[in-house]
């Protein structure tokens, strides 16, 4: 993974992303920026467009107009699959995990795009097959160690903990090599000593220069965890900023009034 | 021409029913075209063989159709709730195979004809000419395609039938006997497909070969409609009659089945949902 | 039904233990194989067919059977379909050990059933299916009593300039048979100077023939020619009828059973022309009277329907076929039989069966050429017209 | 012990023809694992990536045609005037070509419809394989239609130096399925426990997810479908050479039907499934038929079917490990306990 080195380079740029679904606007012109190292998080109230926003940066949706880059190169066109081969890994919200494989197969999964076999060096059974194996099985170890879940490796994904569901989600990103990481709703559903196990992952992960896009409605862990805020609301931003600034923005604060006890429910 | 609309009217009765129950229940009805013969070999039965008046027999054997589609429910689909649509398609196919030579076993292979009290002599118009029990056909269906529509649109069953459509928990939550609801729906179904066999066997004749074609037919009219939508089943049912005529007039009889699934397979790739479904998301 | 091999019996067999214990044990019987389709599309035909050999198989073993023994049918199912056509005659000859075979029906089962033959070198009756590879392709193992459409068309020769035919369009089931036919009818009118126009198809499970017809009813011939199987055929009579067609039908292949059409489509069979090689209706005007009344008194005292007897009595004269064969080589050897049914000859319920050589020599196969009839429906009655 | 399995299973097939010397039961030994073959096929679709394809038949079908044409030759006039003649080419290479021409056509399908999921794909499948039976039963001048191809020549392979060998006994033609078998399931299973089974078992899981962890979801049901449809080729090249005749009731819907309940019945996404299954479906038939009469022996087939659903929805395979506590490999996870949501 990349070593931290500049501080202030933009990693992802989003410019000018609007999405309509039909006649409904989801995201009206949407900017924002993600340096290289940095941990962002996007913010809002239900329905203001964080999901949807991370669909359309990952591949899963195309934008109305407007353009993602990352590195430098335009996301646009490109399939969900190829964003991911440019180091931009995702985690789901709801469903993170392949529930009916173990956790370590999980992992295996994960790690597809760094397996070097062919399709005849599986066929034939050729020493690049076992090679490529081993390597992919030891690599899968150690991610299983890093997010601390290591003992759990041969029970089915499924019938883990919540919580180690969410961190083998985040394992099985942390696989396909990224040097970005979009997290969507990690924490939902965590009980206090959970989240604080993730935080610290997070931590680790910035300790090993990952970028982080982090979309949350848990605000102790938004407000410890972020170096910058992005607020959306009805598919704009609102405010953007670090947290100290968010927490006392105005606007922040009326269109978060009356949501408050929808706060957990999906978008 | 007219002999389009009429087979339209009645691929339609097929499409409805097997879009009906697809729609709400997620279930791949292979014995759909089985429950089209039944309703063939039930008019035969009670008309021929025990001598009913003719249109009575037809109101049975309906009412019959609908009986068996509530007891395969309960007994076959209801035990499997929750299963894949893999698993429900396996068992319906079971069934099918079940059903179908039940019928030989009971009625012979030997197909079965059922005498109208319709003239058969045809109606002639100018250079057209049509027989009057096609013409009857024609009528009831459309009378059953209209029923059907009052059921689903205007009735509180039907509500509860859309509202489970649309999204079975929140129905249920809404306090909608699911239970109820599936059996109801699968009822229909039956009884709509075995109205359509019950009306073309006195036009064709009866034998336990006649599912085969009918459930492949229905699978083309629903896709071709959009699964789960009622409307586009009318549609596609006079939209592959269409086909089938201009293929067997103008391309070539032997490619005449060939154009329903030609069809399908277009339509599928340049419109996945349909030609008039709502938006339903594939996956 | 037929009489099964011991469940148990095959149970074991099937557990793999061993096959020696299949094997039956003395030989109190002559076995005859049936093959035929009870279930699937052909289950109606081949249940038909099924009937008349029993009725022959009862006739004879009244009479005292064959060779001092009774006769015994094995009849198995080959569910319409060549894969169960050919391991239903694997079964007959090796489990069941049946010296001599009746079968299959359809065109595509015999030829499945056909390397079996050629395998383990037993002789087949063939009673229906009338595709013309049967015979031609060098299987020395194929007795056929059936016509196929070109021995047809070739008696349609004699009629065809006693009725006023012009110009005449196909419409024919897409199968063997129905191409067969139309080819080889088509020759024989084209030969004859008559116009062919438009050969259409229709699949096998085809209800609705309107488009087909429409498009008939739209040339200018003055007849049509149609080769299917009975219920098809109902309905497209019905159909034509209710599509205002006048033309002349002239239907082929000789199992359109009359009756049936009598009774199902009603006036629209009226001033219909069928070939056919068996005249039920006429017993006196069969070349076997004496057979035929036995026959369809038989048939109807087991309660089947009249109009079944038309397909059935292929049935009834392949077993008959049979039996002559086995007396006449005085051993229910294989072999035996293939060599005697080259020498048999007996008067068949519609015609003479005596087999000829067809096919590349040295391996050629026999075909036995039986009468064809042209008969016409008139008033929901059948007649012989006088041509 | 449960690396051994296979071996003990190949030894004691190897056996049969040794001991069995009935020739019907070999026989029906024979077109079983022809259909164990398709099946087998039909696993990789249907049991690794959650596709159902019913119509499978079509590749068997187009595999068999292909085989018999090739080494029969032919000669058909194509639109234009543009000939097409081809002298008869020794048979194994029939063989080769089913597989190639099978898995193109895979290729293709896989191509065209992989857009679609779930009963839309299941239809589309359908579809296709009528449309192919229809054009074998109307394109007589190349398959001549019902007219059906006969005197297809037995499977027979040259070997340099070592003469040419025919598959005509009932015996050799044992070995050959079972090598055809052997090798299959040696295919599948190289395939399924590499990245590629893993990546298809992701998307077979979770779309999405699989796709967010920069699987090429198309890429891998294209392979799965050339894969499956190639050995489905082969199995209906064996087929052909086997009945030595073939007409346009290969493409039997019944035919898929039997291979996907020989799939469902074994256990749907275990290698050693399609075999139980496909053993237990074979015989069944040959059972029947001894003690009920015809239209029983289909209720019994079809009942069997539904019981089997029924009680052992995951399969024979997966409740025989679950019983005696073996695990499955890695890799290989037993039949999808639950359908997820799409996470969109």
């Amino acid at each position: 993974m990349d070593a931290r080195s500049t501080q202030a380079q933009p990693a992802l740029s989003i410019e000018h992303i609007a999405v309509h679904f039909g006649g409904l606007v989801a995201i009206s012109d949407m900017s924002f920026v993600v340096n290289e190292g940095e941990v962002v998080s996007l913010i809002g109230p239900n329905g203001a467009g964080k999901t949807t926003a991370f669909n359309v940066i990952t591949g899963f949706l195309r934008p109305t107009q407007g353009e993602v880059r990352y590195r430098g190169s335009s996301l646009n066109n490109l399939k969900p699959h190829e964003v991911t081969s440019l180091g931009l890994a995702r985690t789901f919200q709801r469903t993170s995990v392949f529930q009916s494989v173990s956790v370590f197969e999980n992992v295996m999964i994960g790690l597809h795009r760094r397996g070097r076999s062919r399709l005849w060096d599986t066929l034939l059974a050729l020493p690049r097959e076992r090679e490529s194996e081993r390597e992919l099985r030891a690599r899968a170890a150690e991610i299983l160690a890093l997010v601390g879940i290591e003992r759990r490796s041969r029970e089915l994904a499924g019938s883990l903990a919540y919580g180690d569901q969410r961190l083998l989600g985040v394992a099985l990103a942390l696989a396909a090599d990224p040097s970005m990481l979009l997290l969507d709703e990690p924490v939902s559903g965590m009980n206090a000593t959970e989240t604080a196990r993730f935080m610290h992952l997070l931590d680790c992960l910035r300790g090993l220069g990952v970028t982080i896009l982090l979309v949350e409605h848990d605000m102790p862990m938004v407000m410890g965890v972020s170096d910058r805020i992005v607020v959306l609301n009805y598919g704009r931003i609102i405010a953007e900023g670090p947290p100290a600034a968010i927490q006392g923005n105005p606007e922040v604060i009326r269109a978060y009034l009356g949501q408050g006890a929808k706060k957990r429910a999906r978008d | 021409m007219i002999n389009m609309l009429i087979l339209g009217s009645t691929y339609a009765l097929l499409g409805i029913g097997l879009t009906l129950i697809f729609g709400i229940m997620r279930v791949v009805n292979f014995a759909h075209g089985e429950l089209y013969a039944f309703g063939a070999y039930f008019v035969y039965f009670i008309a021929v063989l025990l001598g009913f008046n003719f249109f009575l027999s037809l109101l049975i054997s309906i009412v019959a159709g609908g009986i068996l589609g509530a007891l395969i429910e309960v007994i076959l689909l209801r035990p499997m709730r929750g299963a894949d649509i893999d698993t429900t398609m396996l068992i319906m196919i079971g069934a099918m195979i079940v059903m179908q030579n039940t019928e030989q076993y009971i009625w012979g292979g030997v197909a079965k004809s059922v005498s109208t009290p319709f003239p058969e002599m045809p109606l002639v118009i100018g250079p057209f000419s049509v027989s009057w029990l096609r013409l009857f056909v024609f009528f009831a269906a459309l009378a059953l395609i209209a029923a059907a529509y009052f059921l689903i649109n205007r009735t509180k069953l039907g509500k509860a039938m859309r509202a489970t459509f649309q999204d079975r928990d929140t129905a249920s939550l809404m306090g909608v006997n699911i239970q109820a609801i599936y059996m109801a729906t699968f009822a229909i179904g039956s009884s709509l497909a075995a109205a359509a066999g019950a009306l073309l066997g006195p036009v064709y004749v009866v034998s336990p070969q006649m599912g085969n074609i009918a459930s492949l037919k229905a699978f083309a009219i629903v896709i071709l409609g959009g699964l789960g939508s009622i409307g586009g089943a009318t549609i596609g049912g006079f939209i592959l009659a269409f086909a089938e005529e201009m293929g067997a007039g103008y391309v070539s009889s032997g490619y005449r089945d060939a154009m329903g699934f030609l069809l399908i397979i277009a339509v599928l790739l340049f419109k996945p949902t349909g030609l008039f479904a709502r938006s339903e998301r594939i996956g | 039904m037929a009489k099964h091999t011991d469940f148990f019996t095959t149970l074991a067999a099937t557990a793999l233990l061993s096959a020696g214990l299949v094997g039956q044990a003395g030989a109190q019987t002559i076995k005859i194989g049936v093959n035929e389709p009870l279930t699937g599309p052909f289950a109606a035909s081949g249940t038909y067919v099924v009937n008349g050999a029993k009725i022959a198989a009862d006739e004879i073993n009244a009479k005292g059977g064959v060779l001092g023994k009774k006769i015994e049918l094995i009849i198995e199912d080959n569910k319409s379909n060549p894969t169960e056509a050919a391991a239903v005659a694997e079964k007959l000859i090796t489990a069941d050990k049946v010296p001599v075979m009746m079968g299959a029906w359809g065109s595509s089962l015999t030829l499945a059933v056909m390397p079996k033959l050629m395998e383990y070198k037993v002789p087949m009756v063939v009673e229906t299916s009338s595709s013309g590879k049967i015979t031609t392709s060098g299987n020395p193992y194929i007795f056929r009593i059936s016509p196929p459409s070109a021995v047809e068309a070739a008696a349609f020769k004699n009629i065809l300039p006693k009725m006023s035919v012009k110009k005449a369009d196909f419409l024919v089931i897409n199968n063997d048979w129905g191409r067969g036919s139309a080819e080889d009818f088509g020759k024989v009118l084209k030969a004859d100077n008559v116009q062919v126009g438009l050969v259409e198809t229709m699949d096998q499970s085809a209800q609705d023939m309107s488009a087909q017809l429409s498009k008939i009813k739209a040339t200018d011939s003055d007849t049509i020619m149609v080769t299917t199987a009975v219920e098809q055929l109902t309905l497209l009579l019905k159909q034509a009828t209710a599509l205002g067609i006048k033309k002349q039908i002239i239907t082929t292949g000789g199992s359109q059973n009359p009756d049936q059409l009598i009774d199902q489509a009603g006036v629209a069979a009226n001033g219909t022309f069928h070939l056919t090689t068996f005249a039920p209706w006429y017993p006196d005007d069969t070349p076997n009277p004496a057979a035929t009344k036995y026959f369809l008194a038989e048939w109807k005292k087991r309660g089947f329907n009249f109009a079944g007897a038309t397909e059935s009595f292929r049935g009834y004269d392949g077993i008959r076929t049979i039996a002559v064969a086995i007396e006449k080589a005085g051993k229910a050897e294989p072999e035996a039989i293939t060599n005697a049914l080259w020498q048999t000859e007996l008067m068949g319920l519609n015609g003479k069966i005596k087999f000829e050589k067809q096919g590349p020599a040295g391996k050629e196969s026999g075909q036995s050429m039986p009468n064809v009839y042209l008969i016409k429906i008139d008033n929901a009655k059948v007649i012989l017209p006088k041509l | 012990m449960k690396r051994f399995l296979p071996w003990i299973a190949l030894l004691a097939l190897t056996s049969v023809p040794m001991w069995l010397k009935d020739p019907y039961l070999l026989n029906a030994f024979v077109t079983t694992g022809i259909f164990i073959v398709a099946a087998m096929s039909l696993n990789l679709l249907l049991g690794y990536t959650g596709q159902l394809s019913l119509g499978h038949v079509a590749f068997f079908g187009i595999g068999a045609y292909t085989s018999a044409l090739v080494s029969l030759g032919f000669d058909v006039e194509l639109v234009g005037g543009f000939r097409v003649i081809h002298e008869p080419w020794p048979v194994w290479l029939g063989f080769i070509m089913a597989i190639l021409v099978s898995g193109l056509c895979g290729y293709i399908v896989g191509k065209l419809s992989f857009r679609v999921r779930g009963a839309y794909f299941v239809i589309v499948t359908i579809s296709f394989a009528e449309v192919v039976r229809l054009v074998a039963l109307n394109w007589v001048e190349l398959t001549q239609g019902p007219l059906a191809l006969t005197s297809i020549p037995p499977m027979a392979l040259g070997l340099p130096g070592l003469g040419y060998f025919e598959f005509f006994s009932k015996q050799s033609n044992f070995y050959l399925v079972l090598g055809v078998v052997a090798l299959s399931y040696v295919i599948i299973s190289r395939l399924v426990n590499s990245r590629i089974g893993r990546a298809m078992v992701a998307l077979k899981e979770n779309e999405s997810l699989a796709v967010s962890v920069g699987i090429d979801v198309t890429r891998y049901l294209v392979l799965a479908a050339v894969v499956s449809a190639g050995i489905a080729g082969a199995a209906g090249s064996l087929y052909a050479h086997y009945l030595k005749i073939i007409d346009p009731d290969v493409f039997l819907f019944l035919y898929t039907v039997t291979m996907v309940i020989m799939v469902i019945s074994g256990g749907k996404g275990t290698l050693a499934g399609p075999i139980v299954g496909g053993l237990i479906f074979g015989f069944i038939p040959v059972v029947a038929r001894s003690f009920a009469a015809p239209e029983i022996q289909w209720i019994l087939y079809g009942l069997f079917m539904i019981l089997i659903v029924f009680v052992l929805p995951q399969g024979i395979v997966p409740a025989i490990e679950k019983w005696f506590g073996v695990g499955e490999e890695p890799g290989v996870p037993g039949a999808a306990a639950a359908k997820i949501q799409d996470a969109r």
